[in-house]
């Protein structure tokens, strides 16, 4: 099984975490990505993001898609939050079930590290003297 | 032809537009389609880095377009 | 903020991973540790669990504060359920917050994996004809 | 004097028990008091293999007991 969702409305980490558990896995991991209240020293009051939807759910599936034959995956949920989130919300939440614990790591992190690269979704910080767009760590 | 080019983030920002659609003479690439987006508005030559899709899949810039291509311009992503 | 308990009663897991939301952290990883159906090509009917309790809760207050200390984790909770639990069910739940995804899914992969080997915790496999204690992987 | 000794899985099984309390002459090693245990209950030497622990800490079996200790007989663990 795999899902991915861009959603305008807060993200039920509980509804997706259920949503990969299966008898015949014995593992999930879970990644949860939050809006931090701070970014170099600055505070940040909430982020904005927007996406190019039809591709970001495109390559959002195919990221689940390697990851799901690369570690023998028995599910895989992405979504991904979109507009605004105040500091402390969640932005992403990434769940993957598995026989093994040690793929639910793996395939898991595969996952948002390449989402972070690859999918295309922007986010702005809002401070209180300004906003800025986020451009990726080199 | 017709295509239409969408923008997103600081892209659609310095274009003050989510989409364009724009008449090229056949054979056009997405090169030459960009070099019309900044005739028309030279402030997105102020975007500094950015890949593009050709109907939601990233492609070359030397690729011929055709009637009814959507192409994307897509600043370096940031999602999670 | 580093919590562990051994619970007779099932896991919530949402309050766990609540437990280590941080308006700091940009990171959680988590990870469910759930019953599965089948060992070996046989059908499992139930785990039981049982623990040394006051050193399975100090062993494993001890790697959460080792696994704080070498991530930079601002929250690390780690909970095991005892006594029986049906197939599906939730055995462990850990969740780590961190200011940086890498460091919260090594941190989680550092607690459940030492968990496994050092803390006194065991389980048994009941099967329609026999039960087993659980041997570790060698 | 006096010490514990607390059983877990399979031990405990093996044992019939989840503690007993022994009493031993002063000296006694952790080594010694096993050796009471297998005498008293000679199915505990199927026990394939098992850690101990002195007061809820991994121990050395050459660590000498003193009164009131409560010692654990650990398996092979398989939480999670």
């Amino acid at each position: 099984m795999i899902a991915v969702q861009l959603s305008e409305i807060p993200l039920d980490t509980s509804a997706i975490i259920a949503s990969v558990q299966d008898e015949r896995s014995g593992a999930i991991d879970v990644f949860i990505g939050t809006v931090r209240n701070q970014t170099k020293g600055k505070t940040v009051h909430r982020l904005e993001y927007e996406a190019y939807e039809p591709m970001a759910l495109k390559e959002l599936r195919s990221i689940c898609e390697e990851a799901q034959q690369r570690w023998n995956a028995h599910a895989i949920a992405a979504h991904h939050r979109l507009g605004t989130i105040e500091t402390g919300g969640i932005a992403v939440v990434v769940a993957v079930s598995t026989p093994h614990r040690a793929d639910a790591f793996a395939a898991c992190q595969f996952v948002i590290d390449t989402l972070k690269e690859r999918v295309p979704i922007w986010k702005k910080e809002v401070f209180d003297d300004g906003e800025v767009w986020v451009t990726p760590h080199a | 032809m017709t295509i239409t080019i969408k923008f997103f983030a600081l892209g659609r920002e310095l274009v003050g537009a989510n989409a364009l659609t724009l008449d090229l003479s056949d054979g056009t690439t997405i090169e030459g389609a960009l070099a019309h987006v900044r005739a028309q508005h030279p402030t997105f030559a102020q975007l500094p880095s950015f890949l593009v899709a050709l109907n939601t899949e990233y492609a070359e810039q030397s690729t011929m377009l055709k009637n009814g291509d959507e192409l994307a311009i897509i600043p370096p992503v940031s999602g999670g």
